[in-house]
């Protein structure tokens, strides 16, 4: 049996949230912004973001959180998720 | 208890919520913002947080302290905004029967603080330029 | 800068004479009056302390942590007389560029006054026995 | 030859202040007192002392002072000497 996709398997368009904070926020120019798009995870959504954007991070140094939760980086995303990239702390 | 604000930190309202007739030693930690860093003069600090992370990691850190150590009582404020130089970034305390205990949790604290919690600090130097600093890959000279 | 005062400690106002642009750390530790020791409700304490030993031997503590990490600032309040529970009996404060350093040097200088300097401790419990406790050959339980 | 005490070696009395803190002056009753003795050392005067008073410390717990600074308990003592007999400490 051949396994075709089934339609909701299907890539779609996502309505996502991104949050910006510390350098990736002066170098995107906003605070938060809302885009269409059919990436699936995070890892994803940041390397359209990089290459668009120019981002000087990589994934490798951040951290990801989902709807305020710290996700992986390979989570699937659902529509109105809400995604903030955390770049290296420095509290304190 | 934790707190994020941007009107300043003063420790010392804030260490009367320690009071705990049980406690005989209170240990508490105060990050300033230092005229210099890593060799530069330093004119002034902007801390951005993300607030909603930031207030959940700080309650499970002060959890992790309370599980680790017998303290009484475990508090943290942190700044954010604009700081000029000698004001309060981080306000740390905590109360306990003992003192080893008190110490031993508020470096505990202080240190899941600065490399845990999603606020970042940009630096403006005399010289008028500036950058984002962190913690993560640095050395303690680094990060205060 | 080391005291002695038979009047009550206030920890803020002290705090502020640590005023240091310097200073990106500052740890204070207070020694506070618990209402137990060694499974005895205490009533209230009486310090006695031999006043020029004292304060010669906390001036050379305070030397001592100046010489072993690098502080720009290290104080030491120590209350005599009879002090209520809750009551501030010892206050130390040190201020340094890092924390880990103002950590440490809190860190000796209070276990430094507890063994070193000629202070003596009376505990009046609440069923109206007292006691004249000392640390020097007593566990960290005992000596808070 | 034989070697005879000279007169200033003879043992002759001293006036001695002692000062007393914590459980020593519970048990002594008085804060201080100047007395006239022909004792040399702090460790004599301590064993004069407690003989006469029952104190329950051993030297081996205490240090003592002389003249307000940490001393020998066998260094010889002066006319004037002020003697601190220190009970374990208990700052803080």
């Amino acid at each position: 049996m051949i396994n075709l996709p089934q339609p909701n398997q299907m890539k779609q368009n996502h309505k996502l949230t991104v949050i910006y904070y510390a350098i990736l926020r002066d170098q995107r120019g906003i605070d938060s912004e809302t885009i269409e798009t059919e990436v699936e995870t995070p890892l994803a959504l940041f390397g359209k973001l990089k290459e668009e954007h120019g981002f000087s991070l990589e994934p490798e140094q951040m951290r990801v959180a989902v709807n305020d939760e710290i996700a992986d980086w390979q989570v699937k995303l659902a529509d109105n998720d809400v995604i903030v990239f955390l770049p290296p702390v420095a509290g304190g | 208890m934790f707190k994020l604000t941007d009107i300043a930190i003063d420790p010392s309202a804030l260490t009367k919520t320690l009071k705990n007739d049980a406690a005989g030693a209170v240990v508490s930690f105060e990050g300033r913002v230092r005229n210099h860093n890593d060799g530069r003069a330093v004119d002034h600090l902007i801390y951005q947080s993300y607030e909603k992370l930031a207030a959940k990691e700080a309650e499970a850190i002060l959890k992790e302290a309370r599980e680790r150590y017998p303290v009484l009582e475990a508090h943290c404020v942190h700044r954010v905004g604009k700081l000029e130089i000698g004001e309060v970034a981080v306000w740390v305390a905590v109360a306990s029967a003992h003192r080893k205990e008190a110490f031993d949790a508020c470096e505990f604290i202080i240190d899941s603080i600065k490399h845990r919690l999603p606020i970042w600090k940009k630096e403006t130097y005399s010289d008028g330029s500036h950058e984002w600093v962190n913690c993560r890959h640095e050395t303690e000279a680094v990060c205060p």
